[in-house]
């Protein structure tokens, strides 16, 4: 019963972790853009989507639709106003320009959690449940919008995977991951493949975001934590690996839902953290990345 | 040294730092104060990183361990510079701790090792609150002085003390053989220079002056708490500073400390908007003068 | 310098493993004082890991490396750079803020943590050391000022500093203008008299012919040849792997009538690598049709030719399409414009599949053509039709290059650039390629640029050749004539 | 181009001594003219923050509006905190050095209170918090009174905030529903341990047996394998103290259907904006507070509560009310004092004995354990139990006050209908 009851729980959360991890890896694995402002993009679209349910009546589709459109522009922002600059700066030198996005979007996301903070003050914020009430899976009470996160993520990780895996925009994303240049010379243009590497990003973490704030609820004060929540799963996943990131956002997922049931509801973040000093003292490059 | 730019800079700056008691107000000594220790921080960070190359997100373990190792013999007890040598012991050997991956993971998988160690430490310090006073932080019984002038000549001396000492350390061989190691480590070690124990000295260089700035900032507070010396946000704001003032200049990070709190405390007007006035700053420095500001003022020229 | 000095390095039975492929394999040789060993060998032949394994920056799995005596294989680098060997980087990366005495100073530094500032007589020695290799006029600005032959003398500088007794120098000559390239051969004989080792790593024979006193030649990371220049130079095998067997050419006699128009028109390009220059004044052209050769060594300025012309690198001077200037224009709009290059690395997306290789090659085309296109490249090269499921990097260097080719012809190029498509290929298989160019070139109308170090194998194809040598087009005209007017001064 | 270094550095030269002398002080004013600052450093972005200036304020104008304080208006300054400890500690610094204000009201995070507690020594400001709840407060008063003499906790340490929620859930829980059972759900903080310790002694007093006991991470945002575990172990009520989080438990509890009733210490829910942040998930939820809409606890309570309403468009949180309270307290303190010197100050803050907005206002004195914190009790202030009731915050005790009934929503279980 509790090994049941902690597969469920850990299940909806762990996928809400790698939802929201995916779309830093893919930036990085295409763009090799580490995007430190990534919690700041999830947390617009929550609070974005909350808002305008809440004041605007636009309900919880309206809420979320509204909310995954704010996490894009935030994406496009960050792109047209960050990260281009530092990669099209000419005194940057190339071997220089990771400290510099790092440092670039570091200080892009505290302008994005105090400009939050000062428009919608720092207080958390729920999105209304999509489909309200329980059901009882072989005896565990599960909440149905739970379910329907854990299938969203799901259904979104799959159309990824589709996407990248089947059709022709994807086999050139693949690609432009494993050799912009060849790419180049088959005459694909990398600057339209990167813009849609950072609108499928937008939307994944516009997507994640609005769904967090639906499951768990988000304030602005939460931008940071969940930066360092991406960066450690993908780290973890080895960077640019898609399934990597997912099997890491489990493992995370239930470090942590475990530790809470099993061990105390204090120590809940150590284990994962635990665990991911020891991989990659063991494996530096995660556990599903290339050297 | 006199055709030296820097050294013109310098004797000004100096000369204002060392005569602020007599014309500043207790106020603007206190932000100096702590602008001052936050600027060894990032003195210390900047040793690594751009000397020694290593991108370490995790310089408020360093501080931490520093702050309250010191606190916690403070409570125990012991004087005040016991409890600084102690901390600062404390502090090195958690330096070593971070050397060790340092030499075998490379960029962002180095980082995130030192962002770990930063979020355990807080962890530990949260869980270990019997000891540490947890989240609300760690009261000591010692303070340096109460008089903000006297805290300002601690300030003043003990950043002019680590500044020299950096400064003279990142121009002395030692300086050039970690430019050489951070640069190219196979070429370094072709010149005969054992890398690892360079690492491993600029770790522990970094982790004595980071831990000791945290001590001294401790005995200037009277508390430490996961706020003010362990907290991700000082990360944030040494590197900021350390870039915006120009990396692998050493005193650039102190200028970059300055500007930050400073500006921080100038705008405080604006109410909850100054963080983002100053970090919108610190951005265009970043993206327009990539050398920060020290650097281009430093800059080579390209012909004379 | 008699033959019976006991030599300083001996070097025996080194292998070197990377995974699967062997890199190294049992490679020996001795170098006594005063002595300087060429060690040449085409791209990706194993010889710079040789010269990594002397110098511990690669760990040997089998061999012995004895330095005076001592086995010094396996011993992490600084060691043995205290040990006595010295390295010269290809590459230079000096320390920017720093001045060039202070660049050389860094050298002469103890590997102490507690020394500080350096002793006096480091100034002195770090000044007499810039005398001798001809910085002492710039001993006092800083590396990004200088000129590209001054950064090598200061990466000459830092390797003396040491004062090894056995140096090691990788592509000495790589960049340089003759007159420079005099200097440095005086500079590196010099070593000879204060009786140092010296082994000199290059891609032919030809340049360090002059100042070595023996060579040893390698291909696919083993031994084929050792001797004088000369003995090398003219050996059979090392003959096949630089040009190929005898030279064969067919010259097409219709071509001359379609003839006229240049499709491709190159006038007075310059290219510089920071400072380095790569290409002077080169201007070529190529007529719809054509099928052209550019020969040359390795470093020559093939690849840089043939990278301004797909826009990947900066130049100056002009570079016409179709009647049109390509300056300005994105790499891949010129690939898509109809200029598409296989380039000498390959670029294949290696965990990807044969088959998805292939399918992004031919995704600008409508699909009834893609899928005859892509019909007749599988009947071109077979190979590619049996792996169509396999991932990329796992296929052997061969089909690797057929199926580069393939994926640039499933562009429907109107002119493909072929950049040394024999770069490290047994013989057999450039048999099998030069088939599949023979009916590519009399089954369709296309035009052909290809680069090429291997003038065996260049040469059977072409209708008209260009030489490049030193960043210069030195000679231009049929492949007929090559033989006769080229083809003894080429090695 | 040896004059262009000499511009760069003239320029950067000139840049940091104008930088100087723009950050030179202004002249010291004359001491004892002009307006009487008081300093309040909160965090702007937070409701409660906020609530705690804007009760501030309105303090002042009252004062104001009645002729000052021995003639001197009351000026509030404001500094934002970012609810960083650092932060305020630069915010204090400047309050009293360079604006030099004579008390400030600040915060209602412990930690904050805690890193201001040496700097009102050192310093000797007067400092008043209307909200944190940390028993080492008023420990270090306590244990260290002539230096720590100037601070002030104008809200309750956290065992007598336990003592209030025993006393609530003896009527509410033990008496009324007949509850048997209570387990203890608090966030793993330092002003939580106290509170616990309170809990495990009087709650059995109480009538409620203790059968769980959970602390949590502050940081937890997934609280499903919390209400588990505590599910399991069937209590009858949850006893909570939470203030770091708030809005996630309540909604969690709510789309988790979890059966048990929620109630204790909630401080993220004493707001007023908690029904929209949580979709009304705060239906049924129970918390301690200081007053709610439309009850009288005083004279005072309802008219400043209006007051408030008509300036800021809503309802304070209940720090509104206490800071208005320090600051009247602070203005009476320096009236009777006829100075602002700080130690005549802190001595007639001590014989404080006023109508407040949230009852009888007095501190405890030296001899108690909880030296200059707020006294509790029907006397003294009283704290008001309230339920989120279909969007409105109802007063359900102590019954003295009101009357009205505890609804639960429908997925909870109260003994009677669950009873075996």
């Amino acid at each position: 019963m509790l090994a049941l009851q902690i597969l469920i729980d850990g299940f909806a959360i762990s996928a809400l972790y790698g939802l929201g991890a995916i779309g830093f890896t893919l930036m990085f694995g295409v763009c090799g853009v580490l995007n430190l402002a990534h919690g700041g993009i999830m947390v617009i679209a929550g609070i974005i989507g909350w808002w305008a349910a809440a004041n605007y009546g636009a309900g919880p589709y309206g809420g979320a639709a509204i909310g995954v459109l704010a996490g894009l522009v935030a994406a496009y922002v960050t792109y047209f106003a960050i990260i281009r600059p530092v990669q099209r700066s000419r005194a940057i030198p190339k071997e220089e320009e990771e400290i510099f996005v790092l440092t670039a979007t570091l200080l892009w996301g505290i302008m994005l959690q105090v400009g939050l903070d000062y428009l919608f003050s720092n207080n958390p914020v729920t999105m209304r449940s999509m489909i309200p009430g329980v059901i009882s899976l072989a005896g565990v009470r599960t909440p149905r919008n739970e379910i329907l996160i854990a299938v969203v993520c799901w259904v979104v990780i799959g159309l990824l995977t589709l996407l990248v895996n089947r059709t022709r925009l994807g086999k050139q994303l693949l690609a432009a991951s494993i050799n912009p240049r060849a790419l180049t010379l088959l005459g694909f243009e990398l600057s339209r493949i990167y813009m849609v590497v950072w609108t499928i990003y937008g939307l994944l973490a516009g997507l994640a975001g609005v769904l967090l704030a639906s499951f768990i609820g988000v304030s602005s004060a939460n931008a940071g934590a969940l930066t360092a929540s991406a960066f450690t799963i993908v780290i973890l996943g080895g960077l640019g690996s898609v399934p990597g990131s997912l099997i890491a956002a489990y493992v995370v997922g239930y470090a942590e839902t475990i530790t809470a049931y099993l061990i105390a509801p204090t120590l809940r973040p150590i284990p994962a953290l635990l665990i991911l000093v020891v991989v990659l003292y063991l494996r530096p490059q995660g556990l599903l990345g290339r050297r | 040294m006199l055709r030296s730019p820097l050294f013109w800079l310098l004797v000004p700056t100096l000369l204002l730092g060392a005569t602020a008691p007599w014309w500043l107000g207790a106020y603007y000594l206190g932000i100096f104060t702590t602008a001052y220790y936050f600027g060894v921080f990032s003195m210390s960070w900047d040793l690594l990183f751009g000397y020694a190359g290593e991108v370490n997100f995790g310089p408020t373990f360093l501080i931490g361990l520093g702050a309250y190792g010191a606190g916690l013999l403070n409570n125990a007890g012991w004087p005040i510079p016991l409890c600084l040598a102690g901390g600062s012991i404390i502090a090195v050997i958690g330096g070593v701790a971070l050397a060790l991956p340092a030499l075998r993971l490379r960029g962002p998988y180095f980082g995130l090792i030192t962002l770990v160690a930063v979020l355990l430490l807080i962890d530990c310090i949260v869980i270990f609150a019997g000891v540490t006073g947890g989240e609300i932080g760690m009261m000591v019984p010692d303070v340096l002085s109460i008089s903000a002038t006297v805290n300002y000549w601690y300030a003043f001396g003990f950043l002019v003390v680590c500044g020299t000492i950096l400064f003279i350390l990142s121009r002395s061989s030692l300086g050039l053989i970690l430019q050489a190691t951070g640069q190219d480590r196979i070429e370094a070690a072709a010149l005969g220079f054992n890398v690892t124990k360079h690492k491993l000295a600029a770790f522990c260089i970094s982790a004595l002056f980071s831990g000791l700035a945290g001590g001294m900032l401790v005995f200037y507070q009277g508390t430490a708490s996961v706020d003010t010396v362990v907290d991700l946000s000082i990360t944030v704001q040494i590197i900021i500073a350390v870039v915006f003032g120009g990396r692998r200049t050493i005193l650039g990070g102190v200028l970059g400390s300055i500007f930050l709190i400073l500006f921080d405390e100038l705008l405080r007007p604006l109410g909850q908007l100054n963080t983002f006035v100053v970090s919108g700053i610190a951005l265009l420095v970043v993206l327009l003068l990539p050398d920060g500001v020290l650097g281009y003022v430093l800059r080579p020229r390209a012909s004379r | 310098m008699s033959a019976t000095t006991p030599p300083l390095l001996t070097v025996n039975g080194l292998t070197k493993r990377f995974g699967g492929l062997v890199a190294v394999k049992d490679i020996g040789f001795r170098i006594r004082p005063g002595e300087i060993l060429g060690l040449i060998g085409p791209n990706g032949s194993g010889k710079s890991t040789v010269m990594k394994l002397v110098m511990g920056i690669e760990k040997p799995n089998a061999g012995t490396i004895e330095l005076d005596g001592t086995d010094i294989a396996g011993w992490p680098t600084h060691r043995i750079a205290r040990h006595g060997v010295g390295i010269v980087f290809q590459h230079s990366r000096p320390l920017h803020r720093q001045t060039v005495l202070e660049n050389i100073k860094l050298a002469l530094l103890p590997d102490s943590l507690f020394k500080l500032a350096a002793e006096p007589h480091v100034e002195k020695r770090a000044r007499a050391i810039a005398e001798r290799v001809g910085l002492a006029d710039v001993i006092d600005r800083r590396p990004a000022t200088l000129p590209f032959a001054d950064l090598r003398r200061l990466e000459m500088a830092k390797a003396l500093a040491r004062n090894p007794k056995v140096v090691l120098v990788d592509e000495p000559f790589a960049g340089l203008t003759a007159a420079e390239v005099a200097t440095f051969s005086a500079l590196i004989d010099g070593f000879r008299n204060e009786g140092r080792a010296v082994l000199l790593v290059d891609h032919n024979v030809k340049s360090v012919a002059a100042l070595v006193d023996r060579v040893l030649a390698m291909y696919l990371g083993e031994h084929i040849a050792e001797g004088s220049a000369d003995e090398v130079m003219s050996n059979e095998t090392v003959r096949r792997v630089y040009i190929g067997g005898a030279i064969e050419t067919h010259p097409r006699k219709d071509l001359d009538q379609r003839g006229g128009e240049s499709l491709l028109d190159v006038r007075d390009l310059e290219v510089f690598y920071g400072k380095a220059q790569a290409l002077q004044k080169v201007s070529i052209h190529v007529r719809a049709g054509e099928f052209v050769s550019v020969v040359g060594l390795n470093g020559a300025g093939k690849t840089t030719l043939f990278n301004a012309i797909s826009g990947l690198v900066p130049y100056t001077g002009e570079i016409r399409w179709d009647g049109a200037a390509l300056a300005g224009r994105t790499p891949a709009s010129i690939a898509r414009g109809g200029i598409v290059q296989c380039p000498e690395t390959r670029e294949l997306f290696g965990t990807m599949s044969v088959r998805e290789n292939l399918d992004l090659g031919g995704q600008h085309l409508p699909p009834a053509e893609r899928d005859r296109q892509l019909a007749w490249l599988l009947e071109l090269f077979p190979i590619l039709k049996a792996r169509a499921g396999q991932a990329a990097g796992t296929l052997s260097g061969g089909e690797q290059q057929m199926l580069a080719i393939a994926r640039a012809l499933m562009m429907q190029p109107r002119l493909l650039i072929l950049d040394e498509p024999t770069l490290g290929l047994a013989p057999v298989i450039l048999e099998q390629l030069s088939k599949a160019l023979a009916r590519l070139r009399e089954t369709t109308p296309i035009t052909v640029l290809l680069g090429e170090q291997n003038v065996t194998f260049a040469l059977p194809h072409a209708d008209r050749v260009y030489v490049v040598e030193h960043a210069r087009v030195v000679w231009e005209g049929d492949p007929g004539r090559f033989a006769a007017e080229m083809g003894t001064g080429y090695l | 181009m040896r004059q262009g270094w000499i511009t760069r550095a003239g320029i950067g030269a000139a840049a940091a001594l104008s930088l100087a002398i723009g950050a030179s002080p202004a002249p010291a004013q004359a001491a004892e003219k002009g307006p009487i600052k008081i300093g309040v450093i909160s965090e702007q972005s937070a409701i409660v923050g906020q609530s705690i200036s804007h009760g501030a304020e309105l303090a002042a104008d009252y004062i104001n509006a009645h002729g000052g304080v021995d003639g001197r208006k009351i000026k509030i300054l404001l500094y934002d905190d970012h609810s960083s400890a650092a932060d305020a500690v630069r915010a204090f610094q400047r309050a009293a050095e360079q604006d030099h204000v004579k008390a400030v009201v600040t915060t209602f995070i412990s930690e904050i209170a805690l890193a201001l507690e040496p700097w009102s020594a050192r310093l000797h400001i007067p400092t008043i918090t209307p909200g944190a709840a940390s028993n080492l407060i008023t420990k270090q008063i306590h244990d260290n009174y002539a230096r720590y003499k100037y601070m002030f906790e104008g809200w309750f340490p956290a065992t007598i905030l336990a003592q209030a929620v025993c006393d609530s859930s003896h009527d509410l829980f033990a008496k009324d529903l007949h509850m048997k059972t209570a387990a203890i759900m608090s966030e793993d903080a330092d002003w939580t341990k106290p509170l616990d310790e309170g809990y495990v002694k009087c709650l059995p007093k109480a009538g409620l047996k203790v059968v769980d006991e959970v602390a949590f991470n502050p940081d937890t945002t997934d609280f499903t394998p919390i209400f588990n575990k505590i599910e399991a172990k069937h209590p009858d009520v949850i006893i909570t103290g939470i203030a770091h989080v708030g809005v996630q438990p309540t909604v969690q509890w709510h789309d988790q259907q979890v059966p048990i009733p929620f109630g204790g210490i909630s401080a993220q829910a004493t707001n007023l904006t908690f029904w929209k942040d949580t979709n009304g998930a705060a239906n049924g939820v129970i918390t301690q507070t200081g007053t709610v809409p439309g009850l009288a606890i005083t004279p005072l309570t309802i008219p400043v509560g209006e007051e408030f309403v008509k300036k800021y468009g809503h309802f304070p949180a209940f720090v509104g009310f206490t800071a208005y309270d320090a600051v009247q307290a602070l203005a009476g303190a320096m009236g009777r004092a006829h100075s602002t010197n700080p130690d005549a100050v802190v001595t007639q803050m001590e014989k404080t004995d006023m109508v407040g907005t949230l009852g009888q206002y007095a501190f405890h004195g030296r001899k108690s354990k909880y030296t200059h914190s707020l006294r509790y009790g029907p006397k003294w202030v009283p704290t008001v139990f309230m339920q989120w009731q279909n969007g409105k915050q109802v007063c359900v005790w102590p019954a003295s006050k009101c009357h009205n009934k505890m609804i639960f929503p429908p997925f909870i279980k109260t003994t009677k209908t669950a009873a075996k």
